[in-house]
């Protein structure tokens, strides 16, 4: 297992340098240049290339690579152009934000869609089957924002239940902080449930065709033991694999999400970085994010084996 | 009370798939009223004979730019599958059928995808190709293959231990022929399941990139931006918002039943059992 | 019999709505401590029967009628939770496919502890104990441990043997075996047949056994019931439903056995067609450390062989021992990694594609599981002519009217020909997969085990066909199989393998009479042959003498 | 300087004051903020976010009010020498420094000298260092109370550039910079001192107290500056429409920044109040005048012609304001019947000078983007116009950084843009006239306008001033470099619990004065 995990970060590095280089020369590709947008349109034009110089875009594209990436193998992720906050520590605090709501949000979705997968499956073609998939359905056909505002509307107006803008971290003021990742978490839910739930049911489908469940009915087990002693360890197996694929992406920061409810995690930062071309931010956050990806994964299939021991590491 | 759940859905999906191509079929040839033609007497009206869906904040008539953004959705949404399928498709076969270095590269190339924000993807290739619906498709496309390259390549290492792939070869047929004779039309059903459900993801990643503020190229209208631009008007002006949104949500729960659908009915049979 | 602890009667079976029932008023009686054998070929309804026992019939079947009485209690009448009371505790089942029957994410020690905990309501420490103890009686290895381990940790012999144990460990009264040996090589199949006819005796289990291997019930059964199409069409004790069938599907069954001589030393003089010198094949383990050469095992250990026209040449040897990657090697689907092999003199090993494409085009394969061999998105005269594709000489009109011809010679009849795979039978797949082989006119086929995953009666069909194609067209075989009997009396000469070298070979008959190797000597002695003596049946072991006869 | 007049027919009362009910002390006001400010260092890194909150916490010596005249605060008051170089400031002898520290020249002459040191890259050095004809010579400090700036040439704009708001010459405490001169904490005279700032989501200020407000009445940015409030909060709200929900759910009391469209969705709710009144920014469709097709004056006159200015005027803001067509705003004292000469729309000419510029329908590109509403709305409804003229236009819709680039590299055809607000025309002219080849972001490259420009600046007379504005204005109406569209407004929306807030032609919000209900 050690070595299996020693192979797998050696086999990261190839895919950690390809995703910096596409990333400095996309973001350098994108028209408009951080100097423009610091000068803004009120300050004196003639010192666009006194700022470009300052900030070593004056150099060949090439020279700045080898340049970044010097710093970063020394741990100097570099400080941000727009309001030189240090790059790491800006993306740590806004990644320490998106984990929470992510790492919740997942945890009900999966809390929530495996058994309902698997009483889908049980009950398949009944009532119960049908109503779980349609409203999984339903609720995977409703844009995320839309949901977002929707549940602003009417938690935070109508009812005034919630608050609707702000953010306190769970983690300095639990009580408050609850209160602001309630909605968030619910949109995200009603987002990433169908995918879970699907695979669920279709693995759990697939496994109950199996001998080995009729072997465990005809020792007299109930359909419940069937279900969760025999059936689950082999269902979830598969899930896991598309668990990881959707925590690997949302840990890049769910933008929309977080725009609507005012959450400073990393898809917005992204975006923020991005439309101010705030290139050794957007450089540090993709890399880190690469970096998240590439985590999951080794998590996920290390936590393989203990649902399919004939998986050997 | 047993329900067969297959057959109904496949029935209330294909209905509402089929509506919606009638709608954009509508928009394109003989749409209402121009859905890009400003009116500005008519700012914000409510839904009236004239205006049936009511019009937005530049006085255009709702109605047919829902029925041409029907045309602007599946358009962006088919494209986006088709270009998902075609690289992820060919890419999963290959690194699925030769193995070795060339799985370990595709592999390398597939994390890279995974972990590049598909917004910076948006943007570069606006700049490079202009523009429009295509960056759209092409970044929604390339962001979508990963999942294809991985389903395809485990289906292809199942499909190369038959011995029907062991017969081609058996036969002195070449590893493409093979490849394209014998293992991608088995992979054709799931494959479509798939397809179904990437055509609901396709659907809601346009509309959330019209939020950002990045969708298709106004003043065409898509239902993802009209949705995006009418948000902050539900108070006064519901009309912008319900009936996209409703568009949105009718066509992807036909996708998305016939989806469904499809796996449970292609399911069984896929097993070839006699 | 009125001592009987289970009481079938008149139970009819149906799947769908109105379907033709799938067994149709079945009775059937069995005595305490008794071994009684359903026989009947796929489609005969007896796993149905046995299923419906208790109550585990598949999705959509309904018992239709008829009783079900055990220990006094009418069983098709119980509710869930009573049904659940008699399975397992009453009631135990063992099933056909060891590698599927197991959950492979549980170990031993949980799966086998469970039914005993449910229904004694032991603790954890005691359901062990006695689990490894039954363990180790029916024979696995260092039973406390391997309650730690994991189904595929084992091979089929011995996960079929922990199934029994686990099966057995709630003391039922009845133990329904449905077909636990069929998927097993013949000497594990023995094996785990006797395991589980000592213990059942031993406790006093009465047994209901499924086959649809006549040889193999023939001289454990005390009685025998033989279905066809869903019929109970002869029952009674062994002697007079083996020795003096009346119903002539029996007999059809006992036909299926084989009877013929084997082939003397053929002293014609015939030229080689194909010569095997010294092949060897390595496979490489996981790579373990990146710059350490991973440790190899060879598949094929310097194998030489040469086959002349118009022989069959017969490779026999257990699961892994290296017959299907010689066959493969033969037809260049797995590269070797030293050594020849000489088509019509023409070295054929290491040629590149198109060439090699050329040169071979008089060799062919047929391999084992029909399923899987046919593409299943291709209709049966595409499946066929896909191997003329390299002719292009050939016109599509003569592809067209060749194709039909080798279909109509392999007895497949016009209307089947637009059919897809999953429309066919196994049968007719097996030929479907010879005729695109025969299309080609080989002078050498390759027969990888073509009729093990068939049907008694259709494997005899198979046989015969295959003889008179090799007549008609003077093909040569190479035949592997893992079953003496079927290679008995269509085989020239034999080769047996052991762990990819060749340990015996010569003519059918010097091998099958007499044997050298001891794994040969175990596999011949393992096979019981139902022989006509004097108009009588025996049931005679080759060297051991006579077991059992009427 | 004369005293502007008030155009208040144009909005009813000049936005009075909500409930005229005694001020309460204490509460935190919640205000939304587009994005996180950038820094605490005025003018070095310039948004208008970051702006709004500084001028909390630092003030400048002098200020304008609400009618954009320049008014005393920390300076008392000051006297100009005959010849026009000499500006003597007199201090107010009762400011403090957040940090106890009281007010001296000291501090005044170490604060202008930082903002104008170049290294430090402060927004607006340009404006003193000569680069613009007016140097600051000198900076002395006779006394505690007196400060004095010797100037190289006589200026109108000096006291106007001292008290501009988008590079305020902040009066910071030299304990504001570390050692080696980096910025570390932001030690003002405001009314608010800075609390804690939690990045990306919210800076709370505080309030001074033992702050000592100016003489006069509260107007614009100058007189009495009095925090009724315990604190601020500044939160960051990027989705507009999570904004309007927090307004009308109490989570929030002011929103500025609003579109029109906005002001009819917040109007219909009970507890928000929404007020408008007129800006400084004004919106303009730019013309490429080096684009192979614009640069032919025809060309450039047709698409004049076709444009209904005032009717787009109208629809982008529901009627609040009319077409300007002059490149500043209409609230200016020089802004006359001249500056209100523009185009008319004229069909037929258009199309006839379309036929002599030789136009062969290829479609012409007009450039926007999303982040400022207004710019969007006014591309779409100019392309819709243009079409009606015969002109084929297509929409170029870019990001903002992109759409900011263009206009730097002049790298467009038509570019439906907008400037930010400036306090005096020669500030505006400064920003559309220039030589090309010193940057290409200068649309009308014309040597005697330019000249003007500068002559006018001198110039401290207004008759004269408005004599050369209006030979500017004609000669830009003829040669059509760029079309000026309309003055934009000023609009925000408070929670009825905010009370005596108010807007002025500044736009930039003010949280003292105010105060919270319950």
């Amino acid at each position: 297992m050690f070595r299996y995990t020693i192979f797998r970060v050696l086999a990261a590095f190839p895919t950690l340098l390809l995703v910096t280089i596409l990333v400095f020369l996309f973001i350098r590709l994108v028209p408009g240049d951080p100097a423009a947008v610091l000068v803004g349109d009120i300050q004196n034009i003639g010192r666009l290339e006194e700022i470009r110089a300052r900030l070593g875009l004056d150099r060949s594209v090439p020279e700045q690579f080898v340049i970044w990436l010097g710093n970063i193998l020394q741990g100097d992720f570099g400080v941000s152009i727009l309001n030189g906050a240090p790059v790491l520590d800006t993306i740590l605090s806004r990644f320490a934000v998106t984990a929470q709501v992510i790492f919740v949000a997942v945890t009900v979705s999966t809390l929530i869609a495996i058994p309902a997968g698997m009483i889908a499956a049980w009950k398949q073609n009944r009532w119960a089957d049908n109503l779980i998939v349609v409203t999984t359905i339903a609720a995977m056909s409703v844009p995320s924002f839309w949901i977002g505002l929707t549940l602003i509307l009417i938690f935070g107006i109508e009812l005034g239940w919630l608050p609707s803008v702000g953010y306190v971290s769970p983690l300095e003021d639990f009580s408050r902080g609850v209160m602001y990742l309630i909605m968030p978490v619910t949109a995200l839910v009603m987002g990433e449930i169908g995918g879970v739930l699907r695979m669920a049911r279709a693995s759990t489908i697939e496994v109950m065709r199996r001998e080995y469940i009729t072997h465990a009915r005809s020792k007299g087990l109930s359909e419940g033991v069937v279900l969760a002693r025999h059936a689950f360890p082999n269902a979830f197996a598969p899930t896991l694999t598309i668990l990881g694929m959707i925590i690997g992406s949302l840990l890049g920061g769910a933008a929309v999400i977080e725009t609507v409810f005012t959450l400073p995690g990393l898809g917005r930062l992204t975006i923020d970085a991005i439309s101010s071309r705030d290139y050794p931010m957007v450089q540090g956050i993709l890399l880190v994010v690469a970096v998240i990806y590439v985590v999951v994964n080794l998590i996920t299939d290390l936590l393989y084996p203990i649902f399919d021991p004939r998986v050997k590491l | 009370m047993r329900f067969p759940l297959p057959r109904f859905n496949v029935l209330i999906g294909a209905l509402l798939i089929g509506l919606t191509v009638i709608a954009a079929l509508v928009g394109l040839f003989a749409p209402p009223a121009n859905p890009i033609a400003i009116d500005y007497t008519a700012f914000l009206a409510p839904p009236s004979p004239a205006h049936p869906f009511g019009t937005d904040d530049f006085g255009r008539d709702v109605l047919s730019r829902v029925l041409v953004g029907a045309a602007y959705s599946l358009v962006s949404a088919f494209g986006t599958v088709a270009v998902a399928l075609l690289m992820g498709g060919t890419l999963g076969a290959i690194a699925g059928f030769f193995g070795g270095w060339v799985d370990r590269v595709i592999g390398i190339l597939t994390d890279t995808l995974m972990a590049f924000p598909g917004l910076l993807l948006a943007l570069a290739l606006i700049s490079i190709i202009g523009a429009g619906i295509l960056p759209m498709i092409v970044t929604l496309g390339v962001s979508f293959s990963t999942i294809y390259i991985r389903v395809v390549r485990s289906l292809v290492l199942s499909l190369r231990e038959r011995e029907f792939v062991e017969a081609s070869r058996a036969m002195g047929n070449s590893e493409t022929f093979t490849i394209f004779r014998h293992i991608l039309p088995n992979c054709i059903s799931s494959i479509m399941v798939l397809a179904t459900s990437t055509l609901a993801f396709a659907v809601l990643a346009e509309s959330a990139l019209s939020f950002l503020g990045l969708g298709v190229q106004a003043p065409n209208p898509s239902w993802g931006g009209m949705l995006a631009d009418g948000r902050g008007l539900m108070g006064q002006a519901p009309w912008l918002v319900i009936f996209p949104g409703f568009a949105i949500f009718l066509a992807l729960l036909g996708i998305n039943l016939m989806g469904d659908a499809l796996r449970d009915w292609l399911d069984p049979w896929m097993e070839g059992e006699a | 019999m009125n001592c009987s602890i289970c009481d079938i009667s008149d139970i009819s079976i149906c799947f769908g709505k109105a379907g033709v029932p799938v067994v149709d008023r079945a009775n059937l009686q069995i005595a305490p401590g008794e071994f009684h054998a359903i026989v009947g070929e796929s489609g005969s309804g007896k796993t149905m029967l046995a299923r419906s026992i208790l109550g585990l019939l598949p999705a959509g079947g309904r018992i239709t009628g008829g009783k079900i009485l055990f220990d006094g209690q009418d069983l098709t009448g119980l509710t869930s939770a009573a049904m659940r009371k008699v399975r397992g505790k009453k009631i135990g089942m063992i099933f056909q496919d060891p590698l599927t029957s197991l959950n492979p994410a549980l170990r031993i020690g949980t799966q086998m502890g469970e039914a005993l905990r449910l229904h004694s309501g032991m603790t954890r420490e005691e359901a062990r104990n006695h689990a490894w103890k039954l363990l180790d009686r029916v024979g696995i290895p260092d039973a406390r441990r391997a309650l730690d381990r994991y189904p595929h940790e084992f091979s089929g012999g011995m996960r079929q043997r922990i199934m029994i144990a686990s099966t057995l460990l709630p003391r039922p009264q009845l133990l329904i075996a449905d077909e636990p040996t069929t998927a097993l090589d013949t000497i594990v199949q023995a094996n785990v047949m006797e395991v589980l006819k000592e213990t059942t005796a031993e406790f006093g289990i009465s047994v209901l056994f499924i086959s649809h291997d006549l040889g193999l019930v023939a001289h454990r059964a005390d009685r025998v019931t033989v279905m066809d199409h869903g019929k109970i069409i002869e029952q009674g004790g062994y002697e007079d439903v083996l020795f003096a069938p009346e119903h002539d599907k029996t007999k059809a069954l006992l036909a299926a056995i084989p009877q013929g001589q084997a082939k003397p030393e053929d002293s014609t003089q015939r030229d080689t067609l194909l010569e095997v010198r010294d092949a060897v094949v390595e496979f490489r383990g996981r790579r373990s450390l990146l710059w350490r050469k991973p440790a190899a095992t060879r598949a094929l250990d310097s194998v030489s062989l040469n086959l002349k026209r118009g022989e069959t040449l017969a490779i026999i040897g257990a699961s892994g021992s290296g017959k299907t990657t010689l066959g493969r090697a033969i037809l260049g689907l797995t590269p070797l990694d030293s050594g020849t092999i000489r088509l019509n003199g023409v070295n054929i090993s290491d040629l590149p594609r198109a060439e090699h494409r050329k040169r071979t085009r008089n060799l062919q394969i047929v391999f084992q599981d029909p399923v899987s061999a046919l593409d299943p998105r291709m209709r049966v005269l595409d499946l066929v002519m896909e191997s003329l594709r390299h002719n292009p000489e050939l016109s599509r009109k003569v592809k067209e009217t060749r194709t039909t011809e080798a279909l109509r010679d392999c007895g497949l009849d016009d209307d089947l020909h637009q059919r897809l795979p999953h429309q066919l039978s196994g049968g007719q797949r097996q030929r479907v997969a010879i005729a695109r082989a025969l299309v080609a006119r080989p002078e050498v086929i390759v027969l990888d085990e073509p009729v093990s995953a068939l049907d008694v009666t259709v494997q005899e069909q198979v046989l015969r066909l295959l003889e008179r194609l090799k007549k008609d067209h003077e093909l040569s075989y190479i035949f592997i199989s893992h079953d003496i009997g079927v290679v008995e009396d269509i085989a020239d000469r034999v080769l047996i393998m052991v762990g990819g070298k060749i340990v015996e070979q010569g003519s059918a008959e010097k091998v099958f009479n007499t044997p050298r190797h001891d794994f040969t000597r175990k596999l011949i002695s393992v096979l019981p042959e139902l022989r006509e003596v004097d108009g009588r049946f025996q049931l005679i072991y080759r060297d051991a003498g006579v077991a059992r006869s009427g | 300087m004369k005293h502007l007049p008030i155009v208040a027919a144009l909005f009813g009362a000049l936005a009075a004051p909500t409930f005229a009910d005694t001020p309460r002390m204490g509460g935190t006001a919640k205000v939304a903020l587009g994005a996180d400010i950038l820094g605490t260092q005025p003018g070095v890194v310039r948004e208008s976010g970051t702006d709004t909150v500084l001028h909390h916490i630092f003030e400048g010596l002098v200020a304008y009010d609400a009618t954009l005249e320049v008014q005393p605060m920390l300076a008392e008051s000051w006297e100009i020498s005959d010849d026009g170089k000499t500006y003597t400031f007199t201090l107010r002898d009762d400011v403090t420094f957040h940090n106890g520290q009281p007010l001296t020249s000291a501090d005044v002459k170490w604060s202008w000298e930082r903002w104008l040191d170049a290294e430090l890259g402060w927004g607006c050095t340009h404006w003193y260092d000569g680069s613009e004809a007016l140097k600051i010579e000198a900076i002395e400090t006779p006394d505690d109370t007196t400060v004095v700036f010797r100037l190289n040439i006589p200026s109108g704009l000096f006291l106007a550039q001292m008290s501009n708001f988008q590079c305020l010459p902040a009066i910071a405490h030299p304990d504001s910079v570390d050692a080696d001169g980096n910025w570390v904490a932001p030690i003002g005279t405001g009314p608010f001192t800075l609390g804690e700032w939690e990045k990306g989501v919210s800076v709370t200020l505080n309030k001074n107290p033992d702050y000592a407000p100016a003489s006069g009445e509260k107007s614009g940015y100058a007189g009495q500056r009095i925090a009724y409030l315990d604190s601020v909060e500044f939160m960051v709200v990027p989705e507009p429409a999570t904004a309007m929900a927090g307004l009308r759910a109490g989570d929030l009391h002011l929103m500025v920044n609003i579109g029109p469209l906005e002001e009819t969705e917040l109007g219909r709710a009970a507890n928000v109040e929404v007020l408008t009144g007129p800006g400084l920014e004004w919106s303009t469709l730019l013309v490429n005048v080096h684009d192979p097709v614009m640069k032919d004056l025809d060309m450039r006159l047709a698409v004049a012609h076709a444009i209904d200015f005032e009717a787009l005027a109208k629809a982008t803001t529901r009627g609040a304001v009319g077409y300007n067509p002059a490149s500043y705003s209409g609230q200016s004292v020089y802004h006359t019947d001249v500056q209100k000469t523009g185009y008319t729309r004229d069909l037929d000419k258009a199309a006839e000078l379309l036929e002599r510029a030789g136009y062969d329908g290829t479609p012409l590109k007009i450039q926007t983007s999303k982040r400022y509403g207004n710019m969007f709305q006014n591309a779409v409804i100019i392309q819709s116009m243009l079409a009606e003229a015969g002109i084929e236009a297509e929409l170029e819709v870019l990001e903002w950084p992109a759409h900011l680039d263009n206009y730097f590299q002049g790298k467009f055809q038509l570019s439906s843009f907008g400037y930010s607000a400036r306090t005096d025309p020669v500030m505006n002219y400064w920003s559309v006239v220039g030589p090309h080849e010193e940057s290409p972001a200068y649309q009308w490259n014309n040597e005697d306008a330019y000249g003007m420009t500068f002559e006018a600046a001198a110039e401290t007379d207004p008759a004269k001033r408005q004599e050369i504005f209006d030979k500017i204005h004609t000669m830009m109406i003829e040669e059509a470099p760029t079309l000026n569209l309309y003055d934009e407004v000023n609009a925000a929306a408070i929670n009825t619990a905010l009370n005596n807030y108010e807007i002025w032609p500044g736009g930039k919000p003010r949280l003292w004065g105010v105060w919270l209900e319950e």
